[in-house]
């Protein structure tokens, strides 16, 4: 943990943290509710940069921890409406059940196919949406009865709270002990193991992890938003958002798929005036990241310090 | 009859599958890229397609041609602007290079996706069919068109069988994709053989793309549906094996239609995509796979 | 039996068809020191797989201080008291040295997420004893290919392990490192550890172990002292092969005029490790050149260097034209053919598409007078036309790869280690077809090899390469005396 | 990076907030946002048939004085991108009123926020029966959404109305097979068919529905045609294209009528290459029908200035942005609860009929009313590249015409 400390990746988080708690009070409600959303994709990204870039394990499909999180708290919402606090716990719960079930092939399929695996695991979530329309609302999705706030001050502060908490908890673990061994099992398995360290034991741990904060995170979504549906939580589309963001900020850092979420949803709202094609933009500077920055923007950092 | 409708029906969507699962297949054994800007490409030879067949005037066949064209010119632009940078930077690791290709051709797929939307719109849209007019087999109405586009797709694995097994060309492409290593030691330049299968890769893409306009229609929405479908197909018959990803090809094609004429038509996809979790789980390397 | 720290009995390993490993046992006392020694393909390096629990044996008992351990899950054995030092292995690059050393003292729990605290102290002593100490808080990618070793070392005693087992322990090492490494694994001896050192020829552990166990394709050939396996005949016929006759054909070095193929002061890096150091050699016209070596001394490297497979220093210049910046493919097609000990033959292939694609560039003609000239030095491959490559046997497979590489009309033909692996018999084979080759045709040859009985009786001239240069050049008449020895 | 990332737009708000603060010394214009997708066509027409509106009304002196500005959005379908376009809206543009989507899962994520930020919101094109089920339900809390084209029931009824006068009557039709996409919007949809079809004169035979995701129509075909029903009466949206293409194809005897809301865009014949003769859908309004003295001027100064038809939604919005402007007018304030009493009092002529709302103790409270007279919808059908109005009978300027591969009952039996 000492040397978390001298991790310059953490001052420079901290450093955007201290700008972020002093924005309520010069930008605009709007901005405030932008920034909202991107901090609960931050936490998207983290977790799943937890998988890829530590763990190894090339996730396409996060946004099926998501959508089991998102849409177990917003059906428990509007069947036996416990507190909101209630619902997102069992969202989250469910989500690390759908972790564990994602984790039985990862730990026997490499690459492509496991990728694959991911992928078809959000199709038949997306299936299962529609067939079950009467409970899930189908396409058109939910509405949940209960929200956060309608404040967007509250919602922004709800928000910030929750991605520097989970920030701290999900950037200690990759410097703890267990992130240390979590990395080593992941870059070569077999050496790992010869060290003593039970491989699949740590895998298995960190699809949990992930998948635990990637239900928690879309089960607040939710209960920002006010709806659940396949397009704002399951959709691929979401799911390629997360890897791009992850890819922009820099695998292996934890927080710099944070700052790589919270970019792309502001780039997204900037271009907002080109109509359809600010994706397309955004595609392509991700692309350009991807060529000419393959360690991403924090990771391009943090590598110059490691050369010095 | 009826299992002879399904027989009949199942049979043309799969021949199509096959043939745009073919090429991805190919592409990946010899050069070792999942191309996911797949379903984009197929759809750039549809809607291109579709234009200067309408649009200009040029005619259902012209058109087609002009619609291949056109995926074969994004099939090198996506080797040259995304994959081969990608496979050449110092910058990424030799054993990440495989996720950097993935999520870099996932990346250039969406920007088809959006700039395609941008100037088609999301409609679907058709060609006219290659000939009008309905066949009727043994009592079962079959349009003409759907004949013959299944003969079409085979024509087109067909000719590509005899490049692969019965060309010197085609040869070299067999032993590159079992071992590129040994062929530069034999002097053949690598490089040819990657555009040389790009080349095929984007003709039979556009071929898929186009067929699939005048059998189905197609419109920028369906890529991501088209990607992934190929991409299953692929692995559900072992990466790499070409005839492996044909009876894939027919076992889904064949899926999907029994279930919707025997179970229900809202859970078409489903069973498909169930298998293929099982294929993938308890036999990874698919069903004609080596490894 | 003797009671020992480790103790291997009757250790089987099949892989498909062939048997890696045959009926292998041996004791390590505390405090001693073992060299399993082989060359490439004899399974030395299965049987550390075995013992490490990265391979699940067939058949066999291996015990640590009395406590069976075959068949468990790698981790478990190591945290039965077994600790290896791979050749190559990946550290963590964004941790320092420190913290990778820190890294091997981890309980393997979730829950104990902070690194208790003596492990801090421990580490730093560990760094000193095998002389990190300047770098510890470098990051690995930083650091010189001797001190990645050292480090490997130190991960494995952190684990504090009874048994220690060295995977080529002074591979790509100087002189000077080597001395080092031998005094951090003679404390081990002192430590009571007992140690396993895998490596290929008895000469490079000689030093240090106490005892030698030589194995040859799988089986076990000779156990005792370093001298005694030295001595050993079957140990000597392996390695030098027999009684050794040579007909050299000195005239064609002495021609006048520049060589066909000239390699000067040519070295090569792989990331940090020097593959080959400063090597000068060059090949006459007409000439059968032998580079004999070890495994890991740098023929491969060598001949790929010259092929344009791997980027190196120096200069080597193909009938008086350099070679450097040319494409491996250009070079190929120039006249340089490479049959690599790798083979690379096209498995699912039929034997004929596989000479085949060795004539792309011929034309009907010639393919057809070189398939006969082919079939007629090989005479098993014409029977096999039709059959996939890769249901060969190994020597069919060999002559099927010296035969697609003569497809080419080579007018160098580089032979990398053809008598990997291959049984007595098919030697003969393929050293008839060599002299057939050397009596009929006029083509150049560059031979590299291990096996000096293989090697010797089809060269004109010999290099001998050790540890990436080159020791010793001359007649192979004056090898045996001159080289033999240092040689085993 | 991400410093300019958010500094940017906080200097266009704070310039905004100041050309505003000055302009409102003179007549402070009437700022609405409009919501719609660029690359679709319906969500294309929303948008422009809201510029259309606003520019006539500023052109005839504007509201009171006050002109329109309006703020538009694209939101790629997404409910996720409008909820975001709607919050910009509302906290940084500053808009009294908000005209949006033609998806009912976006007008869905819609109304709680228009609900939380007391924000009036009509929704011009989608048609699922919850947007007012909540209004009527929880009436003080969503209130301030207004659902501006026929719910699914009144769909389902103005067609079983259209196909008893343009089938049933003249083609002795009796039998029926329900052909839906599987989505929220039909099933309310579905269960109104059940109940009116067989009031219509029409028994259904059987009732199938399929995965939005389907491209390969030919089985369904099959099923449908094992039933020998006389007509097929569709409710699709997200397909439309390809079902039609292969009903042709495949010369499915049978004609198809119902709601398909591509068919009802301008582009369809030429994206399913004329495939589209002779198919019936029930649609908002059609180029050149004067279902009110208003539609014919509409439609050609839209197809004037934009070069193709409208699509429905393009009606749609063309009235409900002067609903809204004549609410302002009669609540003289843009109050959000005053304006929604001063909406609910609307009773007002559009381009697509007589616009009034469902008040808080109707089933569907703040949906437009359906009814002769007041808001039908039309039904037309593809002729020779054409769409030609069938019904209502008072707008009609065509016959129902089919091609040679259908057979008709007449024929049949």
């Amino acid at each position: 943990m000492a040397r978390a400390l001298r991790s310059p990746a953490l001052w420079i988080a901290l450093v955007l943290l201290l700008l972020a708690v002093s924005l309520p009070w010069w930008v605009s409600a709007y901005i405030l509710g932008v920034l909202t959303v991107s901090y609960y994709f931050g936490v998207f990204a983290m977790a799943w940069d937890l998988l890829f870039g530590f763990a190894n394990e090339v996730n396409f499909g996060p946004t099926f921890l998501i959508g089991l999180g998102a849409y177990t708290a917003g059906i428990l919402d509007n069947t036996l409406g416990p507190p909101i606090f209630v619902c997102v716990a069992a969202g989250a719960l469910v989500a690390m059940i759908g972790g564990v079930l994602l984790a039985l092939p990862a730990l026997r399929l490499r690459g492509p196919y496991f990728g694959l695996v991911t992928l078809v695991a959000v199709l038949l979530l997306q299936n299962a949406i529609v067939i079950f329309a009467s409970v899930t609302g189908g396409e058109i999705g939910m509405n949940v009865n209960d929200i956060l706030s309608v404040n967007a001050v509250t919602n922004y502060w709800i928000a910030l709270v929750f991605i520097a908490v989970c920030g701290a908890l999900l950037f200690g673990l990759s410097r703890s002990a267990v992130g240390l061994i979590l990395q080593a099992s992941g870059q070569d398995a077999i050496e790992a193991a010869a060290l003593g360290f039970n491989v699949t034991k740590h895998k298995l741990a960190a699809f949990c992890v992930s998948a635990l904060f990637s239900g928690l995170a879309g089960a607040m979504l939710v209960f920002y938003e006010g709806t659940a549906s396949v397009g704002t939580v399951i959709d691929i589309a979401i799911a390629v958002q997360i890897i791009i963001a992850a890819v922009l900020g820099g695998r292996r850092t934890i927080l710099g798929p944070a700052i790589g979420a919270i970019i792309l949803v502001l780039a997204g709202e900037e271009l907002r005036q080109l109509g359809q094609l600010n994706t397309f933009v955004v595609s392509a500077v991700a692309l350009a990241v991807i060529l000419f920055f393959p360690d991403g923007l924090l990771g391009h950092l943090l590598r110059r310090g490691e050369r010095g | 009859m009826l299992a002879l409708q399904i027989l009949i029906d199942g049979f043309a969507i799969s021949a199509l599958y096959g043939l745009g699962a073919v090429g991805f297949t190919l592409l990946f054994g010899v050069s070792g890229v999942l191309n996911l800007a797949h379903g984009g490409i197929m759809v750039i030879a549809a809607l291109i397609g579709w234009q200067a067949a309408g649009g200009l005037g040029l005619g259902t066949w012209l058109g087609s041609a002009v619609g291949v064209l056109a995926a074969l010119v994004a099939s090198y632009a996506t080797y040259f602007v995304v994959v081969r940078p990608i496979q050449r930077s110092r910058a990424i690791p030799r054993e990440e290079t495989e996720i950097f290709v993935l999520t870099g051709t996932l990346l250039w797929g969406i920007m088809i996706q959006v700039g395609m939307a941008y100037f088609y719109s999301d409609n679907p849209v058709t060609m006219r069919p290659l000939i009008d007019g309905v066949t009727n087999i043994a009592g079962v109405r079959t349009p003409t068109n759907e004949i013959l586009i299944a003969v079409i797709s085979w024509v087109a694995i067909g000719l590509l069988w005899l490049l692969v097994n019965r060309t010197r060309a085609g040869k070299a492409l067999l032993a590159a994709s079992i071992n590129p290593r040994g062929l530069v030691l034999l002097g053949f330049e690598l490089d040819r053989i990657y555009l040389m299968v790009w080349t095929i890769y984007g003709v039979l893409a556009g071929i898929a793309g186009v067929l699939l306009a005048s059998f189905l229609g197609v419109g920028t929405s369906n890529i991501g549906n088209l990607t992934a479908s190929a991409f299953s197909i692929v692995v559900m018959g072992g990466l790499g094996s070409v005839s492996g990803s044909l009876v894939a090809a027919y076992v889904v094609g064949y899926l999907e239609t029994f279930t919707a004429y025997e179970i229900a038509p809202t859970l078409r996809p489903i069973p498909a995509l169930i298998l293929l979790v099982l294929v993938v789980y308890l036999r990874p390397q698919g069903l004609l796979g080596r490894r | 039996m003797s009671q020992g720290l480790l103790e291997v009995a009757g250790l089987h390993k099949r892989f498909g068809g062939l048997v890696a490993v045959k009926d292998i046992g041996f004791t390590i006392a505390p405090g001693e020191i073992l060299g399993l020694i082989g060359p490439n393909g004899s399974g030395k390096s299965t049987v550390m797989k075995l013992i490490m629990g990265i391979e699940r044996p067939n058949a066999g008992s291996v015990r640590v201080g009395g406590q069976e351990v075959a068949g468990w899950p790698t981790h478990r054995i190591a945290r039965a008291g077994i600790g290896i030092v791979f050749q190559h292995s990946r550290p963590l690059h964004r941790q320092t040295v420190l913290e990778n050393i820190k890294l091997a003292m981890l309980p393997d729990s979730l829950l104990r997420l902070a690194a208790s605290s003596h492990i801090e102290a421990r580490a730093r002593e560990i760094a000193d004893l095998v002389g990190l100490s300047e770098v510890l808080y470098r990051h690995p990618p930083t650091l010189p290919f001797a001190d990645l070793r050292r480090m490997e070392l130190a991960k494995a005693i952190a684990r504090d392990p009874k048994v220690v087992l060295v995977d080529e322990p002074f591979a790509g090492l100087t002189a000077a490192e080597v001395r080092a490494f031998s005094d951090l694994i003679a404390g081990f001896r002192a430590q009571g550890r007992a140690v396993l050192l895998v490596d290929h020829n008895v000469k490079g552990v000689t030093a240090l172990v106490d005892r030698v166990l030589a194995m040859y394709l799988g089986e076990r050939v000779a156990e005792g002292s370093a001298a005694e396996v030295m001595a050993n005949e079957t140990v000597r016929r392996v390695y030098l092969g027999g009684k050794i006759e040579t007909h050299a054909r000195p005239e064609l070095d002495a021609r006048p005029g520049r060589p066909l193929l000239d390699v000067r002061g040519v070295s090569v890096l792989y990331g940090k490790a020097q593959a080959l150091q400063d090597v000068s050699l060059h090949v006459r016209e007409q000439e059968f050149v032998s580079v004999v070596g070890l495994n890991g001394a740098g023929k491969t490297t060598l001949f790929n260097a010259i092929c344009g497979l791997v980027p190196y220093f120096g200069n080597i210049a193909w009938d008086g034209q350099e070679l450097r910046g040319r494409k491996a493919a250009t070079i190929a097609r120039g006249g340089i053919v490479q049959c690599p000990e790798t083979r690379e033959l096209f498995g699912d292939m039929s034997v004929r598409e596989n000479l085949e694609l060795g004539g792309q560039h011929l034309t009907a003609a010639e393919r057809r007078s070189q398939f006969d000239w082919l079939y007629a030095l090989f005479p098993i491959l014409p029977a096999r036309a039709r059959q996939a490559a890769r249901t060969l046997s190994g020597g069919e497979q060999q002559m099927l790869a010296i035969a697609r590489a003569l497809m080419m009309k080579p007018r160098l033909l580089v032979l990398d280690e053809p008598t990997l692996g291959l049984a007595p018999v098919i030697l003969e084979q393929l050293s008839k077809a060599l002299s057939e080759l050397r009596r009929t045709t006029p083509i150049t040859v560059l031979l590299g090899e291990q096996n000096v009985t293989f090697a010797l009786p089809h060269a004109d001239r010999v290099y001998v390469l050790e540890h990436a240069q080159i020791v010793w050049e001359g007649d192979p008449a004056r090898f045996a005396e001159e080289a033999g020895a240092g040689y085993l | 990076m991400s410093k300019q990332g958010w500094l940017r737009p906080t200097l266009f708000a704070g310039a905004a907030a100041f050309a505003f603060a000055t302009a409102a010394q003179a007549e402070e214009p009437i700022r609405i946002g409009v919501i719609g997708e660029e690359s679709a066509v319906a969500g294309a027409s929303l948008t422009r048939a809201a510029a259309m509106a606003a520019d006539d009304i500023n052109a005839h002196g504007g509201v009171a004085g006050r002109k329109i500005e309006l703020f538009t959005y694209d939101d790629h379908s997404s409910a996720a991108d409008a909820v975001r376009a709607f919050q910009r809206a509302v906290s940084q543009d500053h808009v009294v009123a908000v005209v949006a989507t033609y998806i009912s899962e976006v007008a869905l994520a819609l109304e709680p926020w228009s609900a939380r930020l007391h924000i009036p919101f009509i929704t011009t094109g989608a048609a699922s029966n919850e947007i007012s089920r909540q209004v009527h339900e929880h009436y003080d809390r969503f209130k301030y959404t207004f659902h501006g084209w026929l719910t699914s029931a009144f769909i389902a009824q103005s067609i079983c109305d259209a196909e008893h006068d343009l089938l049933v009557e003249p083609f002795r039709m009796k039998t029926a097979v329900i052909m839906s996409e599987d989505a929220a919007w039909t099933t309310p949809l579905d269960v109104r068919y059940e109940e009116c079809l067989p009031k219509a004169g029409l028994q259904v035979l059987d009732h199938i529905r399929f995965n939005p995701d389907t491209t390969d129509f030919a089985p369904i075909f099959r099923q449908i045609e094992a039933k020998k029903p006389d007509v097929i009466i569709t409710g699709i949206s997200h397909v439309g294209v390809q079902p039609t293409v292969q009903w042709r194809d495949q010369q499915v005897p049978i004609p198809m009528a119902g709601q398909s809301s591509q068919a009802t865009t301008s582009t369809f014949w030429k994206d399913t290459n004329g495939a589209a003769n002779g198919v019936i859908t029930a649609s908002a309004a059609a180029p050149g029908v004067a279902i009110t003295p208003l539609t014919i001027p509409f439609s050609e100064a839209y197809q004037k200035r934009f070069g193709d038809s409208p699509s429905y939604s393009g009606y749609t919005t063309y009235d409900a942005i002067h609903v809204l402007a004549d609410a302002v007018k009669r609540a003289g304030s843009t109050d959000a609860d005053k304006l929604v009493a001063a909406m609910e009092q609307t009773d007002m002529v559009g381009t697509v009929g007589r616009w009034q709302f469902y008040g808080r103790n109707d089933q569907f409270t703040h949906a437009i009313k359906y009814g002769p007279g007041l808001i039908t919808g039309v039904t037309l059908q593809w002729q020779d590249g054409k769409q030609v109005t069938l019904w209502p009978a008072g707008a009609a300027n065509g016959k129902v015409k089919f091609p040679s591969f259908i057979h008709l009952p007449a024929a049949s039996n």
